[in-house]
């Protein structure tokens, strides 16, 4: 019983990064069609960035770590926004070679950190607090993983009310459904373009800073692990959904902690196999507009 | 005459296919002018190119100034316009927040378009996407007269709607015109005649005739020619001789 | 058999997310027949050639061509079945030259199209078909041209080409005549005339009413998904339901 | 122009054997990609060696060492590649590496084309007696594991809990100690976690449920840290006795609060002798900016061993240069050292190892040293 | 001269290339394969000597790199299918090959068959499965099935050696394929295997199907309405790549006497798509060229990043250069930006400036307005 709890929790916790990393790529496929393959590195230079800041101020601190969040998502945002700028506008509306520049990005921008940060990994410190437990039903659950579903929920919560009640979030909706429709009504739709990065990159930042602390390191290839999954979640919840992704992100990151625990650590291979039935039953994902 | 746009040699290509060959007409100032032919010879094409909605090259001059190689969102705030062929609602949007995306300008007319479309200030909460086609037609018009325009592009607002709401449209459409020039692409000859001017007719992606509107439809053997029916259909004449006539 | 109906389509329905798009349409054309469909913008007529060719699957009614019930066959089985039509916007090929274009229909035609260890060759029976067939609709001189680069009169006579290379004995023409130039209007109405005449049946959308009235045997009328009338050119016209609707007038 | 028939013997190589001419010896080892740190204990270590032996010469009875290096970034493509590189163009000896796949392949190499192969810090048990072409300058996951078992005194009727990652590794480890201590009696329960699994905090408890009296953890990798705070908070420690390898200096800080509980095997560090072999590498190091390090010992040894092959082996026969080696017994910086003849195993001894609290880092402190003899591994055939 | 032009689009669109590439190819084939008799140094470029093994090793792995770059070429820039999935069939022929060796008898040529048999069945349904759907959940479904794959390779070491990788059995392998000294052997089959593959994939381009293929690409509503289901020419190049895929991943086994998990990642997919892009989509010479320069940069840049030049420079400059993905990844970023149709693009500009791209058609059009 408390392993079915401890499971389901864990499990929580996990999918609320896949989802911090998801979110941003639905959004930005939504209304760009652009599958991005560098936010893996939005999220790693957020990792790293909150690691040299706790390296600097102390990394037990509670402030630390709450200016370590806002640094990681920070640097993330302004570290998509410029990709966006500088190397997916050049390529307006030339979807293959978007991609095809997002992946170079990723292996140019890993091959950086390595160099930067070298493929150590380096161990992040936190607030006493968070490496402990609380006993939920006879399951002790790191207090970390609550933060992670806490601050997953906050950004969709945040999320789904600038998309609702401002006035670019009406733009990016509008424009997933219809992008040259809203050109037309004189809005530069690209402006959202770069926004949208920026916000993706933000939640992958701030989701660097929260896996470092999940997994207990910073390392190069932190994004690259999380990306592949966030890619599944994001197509089974459908892409361009934000609601899909977040429920595909919890549904694949239990079921993942499930088969690990009780299929012999068949979790990766359930997920796939999961993926690839959910497209051939419904192309589009659980909640995708348009296949 | 003065004309609001000139459009010269204008061509436009959809993914690499060249759907207008080479249109010019000028807008007057004033009133409405009717951009006519026959379907899929590029009317829409051509409003599309204008706005640069599409790949186009050519001369595009409105009020004065170039923007055939301005980008759409910039034209548009510049003052034109468009009412697309298919409504192009936002579906997913309520009819609120598709007016409200559409306001450009710090004092949109609201009064107005309340006055004009009372019927979507009830539904103003409703799911573009479940209003009828009229109702959706609206909503594309109201969204063009939120704001204070110096050129209207409307293309097809009568496409499938049911002769009552043809009706309306046209209304609407008519009281528009006396603030602002109105470039009209319209199958309805009926509507053609309440409203139109002056008129263009392009045929295989260019310019075949230009002139006087009345003087296009009163013309029978012009109109069977260019359009394929007959300006005789329009109300005025009795309809049973023209069929005389071509059985 | 002779007057066994070739195509018939039974209470055939369509809707699309609750809007009816296609409502109870019953109709059948006999061996031969040249049926001209007519109707207003948004009426359903492209969306009734979709139906019948399998573009779209309907949710209600059945199709049934030569006898056989097609209604849930695939596209090319039933293209294969002798059923062929063409696009109201133009659907080409458009990087492929227009010789390329009508041979492809050809190819299909004659079989082996899928083939590793043929190779299409200048020579062969599916090119000579579509040497001929471009003749036949007077575009031999644009043999080489990209097919996306053609005017608008042209794609649409590369599509007629494509369509009679690919011998069909049912044929849909989704406004044959929209875009085309008023001087070739005569040239492509012959064209379709001596298709008729060898036999085939023919199903017209057309907006362009001479051609219509100077070709057809009967006129189906549509207007808001729905079959108004199916009768002479002449008991058509005379039609108060058919003017309301389709001449627009409001009564 | 043409090339010569036999690519062998061309290029810079000197299959003849010229007493006068220098021996080429490659070093292929990871200088980028995931075991670049790793890749640098060795080489310096090496170079400690290679001074120590050569008495700073370079040179072995008058015939120069020359010494070239490549990378393999933690890629079979790229060693390999290099190796044959190395290989077409004469040379004889080969070492490096602490990647086992790519050891394997190289030793593979070294098989086929009869040349000298001393791998580097790769752990796996498979390299030992894989051919007569390959001998090997560190440690085997055989070891470590006997280590631990030093910690049980009897292991009759325990239970060992094995942990570890599901992959290659750490089912050599599982085999190990089934082999070890269950021999022993041990009842020898294995927990293996996926290798992909993020999520370690159901396995710690697992660990628990299994009531253990000895747990000897095998991990390697980033996610350690992840792990050990995983069995701290499911307070593993107060079940049972926690065994595990200590790893390089960078991963001191891994094993979290609790790591003062944990009793660590260990292949060496800085610490571990006094030996003069070991002052001498770690002075070497320190004077060239860098510190004993986990690996260091490999490099060195596999310094010594090449001289040992070029002294007494010529340099230029490889069989009589294995020759030189097998059977050989030299002191290294973790005490000595015997090449066993059968199959170029390389009996040595362990330790023993506590981290103590040391300001807000921990640092290693012996406890003790395993006997080689006792942690030797059964003869490979 | 638009019309000729014109005609030259047109007739490429299903006879390829024309004939003066041919002479070019058998001339360029003549050279590589007297190559290892030469003895030809390109500091920087080659380790050694044209003749060394060294040198041929990598020379060898440059056409292995280009077939596979064919292979991948017949799926996306033919049938216009983006897989993600492609290095799944790489990793069946070299870890297939090695399973039949270590574990049977038979013959390395009717090893080779039965590995290949089997690639083909499975790849024959796996696509047949993930035809589908199309686009991106194309894409994706392809990357789920590679996954599979990688997670099962690396899962299983008794079975495949897990992340020590795989070593050739040599028992079974004639003595000519084996050892440093007989390089320059496997680099003549790896260049006779990437001539087979690059006919291949030209006699599918100039078929009937390839033919078929190319109408796909541009319109597959249209086709299905000729009659022809366009699932019956995907699926064919997409097994037909597959299977080549899998040869060429035999090959690698025996190259490099062995194969890693690496070779099942789905990093090494996007490699190969990399590849294709550099050498330019659609175009076989592309592949080519592509597989050829990636290798060698790939391959030569660790000797540069360690190289030197390199390390004199300043931290700036020093940490990005030393690292050789880094390089990779910027040089692609700058060929997806400013080299539309990659190196064969370039090409083609070079040796016809005269010929047009539509744009700068309308340019012209502009200028005369
Ligand atoms: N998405 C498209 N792709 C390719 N060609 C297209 C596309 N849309 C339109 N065309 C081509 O452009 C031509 C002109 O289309 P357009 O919609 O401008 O004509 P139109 O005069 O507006 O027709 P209608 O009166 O039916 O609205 C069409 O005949 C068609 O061949
Ligand atoms: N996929 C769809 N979803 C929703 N509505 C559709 C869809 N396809 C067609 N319609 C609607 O069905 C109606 C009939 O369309 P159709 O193209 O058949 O008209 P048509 O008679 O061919 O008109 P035209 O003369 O302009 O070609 C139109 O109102 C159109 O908007
Ligand atoms: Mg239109
Ligand atoms: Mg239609």
């Amino acid at each position: 019983m408390s392993t079915v709890i401890l499971l389901l929790i864990t499990g929580l916790g996990l999918g609320a990064l896949y989802f911090l990393v998801a979110s941003g790529l639905s959004l930005i496929y939504g209304l760009m069609g652009v599958l991005n393959f560098a936010h893996g590195s939005f999220l790693t230079i957020g990792a790293f960035a909150g690691y040299e800041l706790s390296r600097m101020l102390g990394g037990d601190s509670w402030v630390t770590l709450v200016a370590s969040l806002i640094l990681g998502a920070a640097v993330g945002g302004v570290v998509a926004a410029a990709t966006e700028l500088l190397l997916i506008r050049p390529l307006y509306n030339r979807h293959i070679e978007q991609v095809l520049v997002t992946v170079g990005l990723s292996l140019a921008s890993v091959a950086l950190f390595e160099g930067v940060w070298g493929t150590d990994p380096l161990y992040t410190a936190a607030p006493a607090w968070l490496d402990q437990t609380t006993v939920i039903l006879g399951a002790s659950i790191p207090n970390d993983r609550f933060m992670l579903i806490i601050a997953a929920a906050l950004v969709l919560l945040g999320l789904v009310l600038f998309l609702r009640f401002t006035r670019y979030g009406l733009i990016i909706r509008a424009g997933v459904e219809n992008r040259s429709m809203v050109t037309a009504l004189g809005i530069d739709v690209r402006k959202a373009f770069t926004l949208v990065f920026a916000i993706g990159g933000a939640a992958a930042g701030l989701g660097g800073v929260l896996a470092s602390h999940y997994f207990g390191y910073a390392s190069p290839h932190l994004g690259g692990t999380l990306l592949i999954f966030a890619f599944i979640v994001t197509v089974i919840g459908g892409l361009g959904s934000l609601a899909g992704a977040a429920i595909a992100s919890v549904v694949v990151a239990v079921l993942q902690q499930f088969a690990n625990f009780y299929l012999g650590g068949t979790g990766d291979l359930v997920v796939v196999v999961l993926l690839a039935v959910v497209l051939l039953v419904k192309p589009s994902g659980l909640l995708g507009a348009r296949a | 005459m003065n004309a609001i746009l000139t459009v010269r040699g204008l061509s436009a290509r959809i993914d690499g296919q060249q759907v207008v060959e080479d249109v010019g007409f000028d807008v007057p100032a004033t009133g409405v002018t009717a951009l006519l032919g026959r379907n899929g010879v590029g009317k829409t094409s051509t409003i599309r190119g204008i706005l640069g909605l599409i790949e186009r090259q050519g001369k595009v001059i409105f009020d004065g100034v170039r923007i055939d190689s301005e980008r759409t969102h910039r034209i548009v705030r510049g003052g034109v316009g468009y009412v697309p062929e298919d409504r192009e609602v936002f579906s997913k949007l309520t009819v609120a927040e598709n007016l409200r995306l559409a306001e450009r300008q710090p004092n949109p007319n609201r009064e107005l378009v309340e006055q004009l479309f009372p019927d979507l200030v009830q539904r103003a909460g409703q799911q573009a996407g479940t209003l009828s086609g009229g109702q959706q037609q609206m909503v594309s018009l109201a969204r063009a007269l939120l704001n204070d325009n110096r050129l209207l592009l409307v293309d097809e607002p009568t496409k499938g709607l049911a002769p009552k709401i043809v009706g309306e449209v046209a209304e609407a459409l008519a009281l528009a015109a006396k603030t602002v020039p109105i470039l009209l692409v319209e199958q309805n000859l009926q509507v053609v005649r309440r409203l139109a001017d002056t008129a263009v007719v392009v045929e295989g992606g260019r310019t075949v005739w230009e002139g006087g509107a009345a003087e296009l439809l009163d013309d029978d053997e012009l109109t069977t020619r260019l359009l394929g029916v007959h300006g005789a259909d329009a109300p005025q004449q009795p309809s049973e001789s023209t069929k005389g006539e071509t059985l | 058999m002779a007057d066994q109906p070739v195509l018939t389509v039974e209470h055939l329905g369509l809707s699309i997310g609750g809007a009816r798009i296609i409502d109870d349409v019953t109709l059948s054309i006999a061996p031969g027949e040249l049926l001209g469909v007519i109707g207003p913008n948004g009426a359903g007529k492209t969306t009734l050639f979709n139906l019948v060719s399998g573009v779209l699957t309907p949710t209600e009614g059945t199709v049934v061509l030569e006898g056989r019930d097609v209604t849930a066959m695939p596209i090319h089985r039933r293209a294969r079945a002798g059923l062929g039509r063409t696009f109201q916007t133009s659907s080409l090929f458009p990087a492929l030259s227009a010789f390329e274009n009508v041979r492809l229909a050809a190819q299909v035609a004659l079989g082996h199209e899928v083939s590793l260890f043929r190779f299409p060759r200048g020579t062969d029976d599916a090119s000579r078909v579509a040497r001929d067939r471009l003749d036949e609709v007077g575009l031999a001189h644009h043999l080489d041209t990209e097919a996306g680069l053609l005017s608008h009169g042209d794609k649409r006579k590369l599509e007629i080409a494509m369509l009679l290379a690919g011998e069909p004995r049912v044929i849909l023409l989704d406004e044959p005549m929209a875009g085309v130039g008023s001087a070739d209007v005569p040239g492509l109405m012959e064209v379709i005339r001596s298709v008729h005449r060898s036999g085939r049946t023919v199903l017209m959308v057309e907006h362009h009413m001479d051609v219509v009235l100077g070709l057809v045997d009967r006129v189906a009328v549509m207007h808001h998904g729905q079959l108004l009338a199916c009768d002479t050119p002449a008991a058509v016209m005379a039609n108060p339901l058919v003017q309301s609707a389709y001449l627009g007038e409001t009564v | 122009g043409c090339a010569p028939s036999d690519p062998g013997t061309g290029g810079n190589g000197n299959g003849g054997g010229d007493a006068a001419a220098p021996v080429d010896i490659a070093l292929v080892y990871s200088q980028t990609g995931a075991l670049a740190a790793y890749g640098e204990a060795y080489i310096n270590g090496f170079e400690a060696g290679l001074d120590y032996a050569t008495d700073g010469t370079g040179a072995v009875d008058g015939r120069e060492l020359n010494i070239q290096r490549a990378d393999d970034a933690g890629d079979a493509d790229k060693a390999v590649t290099a190796v044959k590189d190395f290989i077409g163009q004469g040379f004889k000896i080969v070492a490096g590496t602490a990647s086992s796949g790519i050891a394997l392949a190289v030793a593979e190499q070294a098989a086929q084309n009869k040349i000298l192969y001393i791998s580097g810090p790769a752990a796996a048990d498979a390299i030992t007696g894989i051919n007569d072409y390959t001998f090997r300058s560190g440690r085997q996951t055989y070891q470590d594991i006997a280590t631990a078992g030093t910690f049980l005194d009897d292991p009759k009727g325990q239970t060992v809990v094995v942990y570890a990652q599901d992959n290659a590794f750490g089912q050599g480890n599982a085999a190990g100690v089934a082999a070890v201590l269950g021999a022993k009696g041990a009842n020898v329960v294995n927990i293996l976690v996926p290798e992909d699994a993020t999520e370690f905090t159901p396995f710690a408890q697992q660990i628990v449920q299994a009531s253990p009296d000895l747990v000897f953890v095998a991990w390697a990798g980033a996610s350690s840290a992840a792990m050990w705070q995983a069995m701290e908070q499911q307070s593993v420690f107060d079940a049972a006795p926690i065994v595990t390898g200590l790893g390089d200096v960078a991963t001191y800080g891994a094993y979290g609060a609790q790591s003062g509980q944990i009793k660590f095997l260990n292949h060496y560090f800085a610490g571990a002798t006094d030996n003069a072999e070991n002052k001498a590498m770690i002075s070497y190091l320190e004077a060239n900016g860098h510190e004993a390090d986990l690996f260091s010992p490999d490099g060195f040894n596999a310094a010594l061993m090449i001289v040992q092959a070029v002294r007494e082996g010529g340099g230029d026969n490889v069989d009589d240069m294995v020759a030189s080696l097998e059977g050989w017994s030299f002191n290294g910086p973790k005490g000595e050292m015997t090449i066993r003849a059968e199959d170029h195993a390389v009996i040595q001894p362990m330790f023993q190892v506590a981290l103590v609290a040391d300001g807000d880092s921990w640092k290693p402190e012996l406890i003790a040293v395993a006997d080689a003899e006792l942690v030797a591994p059964p003869i490979a055939e | 001269m638009t019309n000729t032009q014109e005609k030259g689009r047109g007739m490429r669109a299903i006879m390829g290339s024309r004939f003066t590439p041919w002479i070019v190819g058998v001339v360029l084939v003549a050279v590589f394969a007297v190559l290892p008799l030469l003895n030809i140094s390109i500091p920087g470029l080659f380790p050694g000597p044209t003749y060394m093994p060294g040198t041929l090793q990598l020379l060898a792995l440059c056409l292995l790199y280009a077939a596979l770059a064919l292979s991948y070429h017949l799926i996306f820039g033919v049938a216009g299918l983006l897989s993600f999935g492609h290095a799944l069939w790489f990793a069946v022929g070299a870890y297939g090959l090695g399973i039949v060796l270590r574990d049977t008898d038979l013959p390395l040529a009717v090893a080779v068959v039965l590995t290949l048999a089997g690639g083909i069945v499975a790849a024959a349904v796996l696509g047949a499965i993930s035809l589908r759907v199309t686009g991106i959940s194309f894409a994706m479904v392809t990357l789920a099935f590679a996954q599979a794959g990688s997670v099962l390779i690396r899962r299983n070491p008794q079975l495949t050696g897990g992340e020590e990788g795989l070593s050739l059995a040599t028992e079974n392998v004639p003595e000519m394929l084996v050892g440093v000294l007989n390089t320059r052997n496997l680099y003549w089959v790896a260049l006779a295997l990437l001539v087979l593959v690059f006919l291949v994939v030209a006699w599918f381009e100039r078929s009937r199907a390839g033919h078929v293929a190319a109408a796909v690409r541009e319109n597959e509503l249209r086709v299905r309405v000729l009659g022809t289901r366009p699932f019956v020419v995907k699926h064919l190049a997409l097994v037909v790549g597959s299977a080549l895929a899998v040869l060429v991943g035999m090959l690698y086994l025996l190259l490099q006497s062995g194969a890693t998990p690496r070779a099942t990642s789905a990093d090494f997919t996007l490699t190969i798509l990399v590849i294709v892009v550099l050498g330019g989509v659609g175009s076989r010479w592309g592949a080519v060229v592509g597989g050829v320069v990636y290798t060698l940069l790939d391959q030569r840049l660790t000797a540069l990043a360690s190289s030197d030049a390199i390390q004199g420079l300043p931290e700036v400059l020093r940490i990005p250069l030393s690292e050789p993905l880094f390089i990779l990844g910027t040089l692609f970023i700058l060929v997806v930006l400013f080299l539309p149709g990659g190196l064969a693009g370039l090409a083609r500009r070079a040796t016809a400036p005269r010929r047009q791209s539509r744009t700068a058609e309308r340019d012209v059009l502009e200028e005369t307005v």
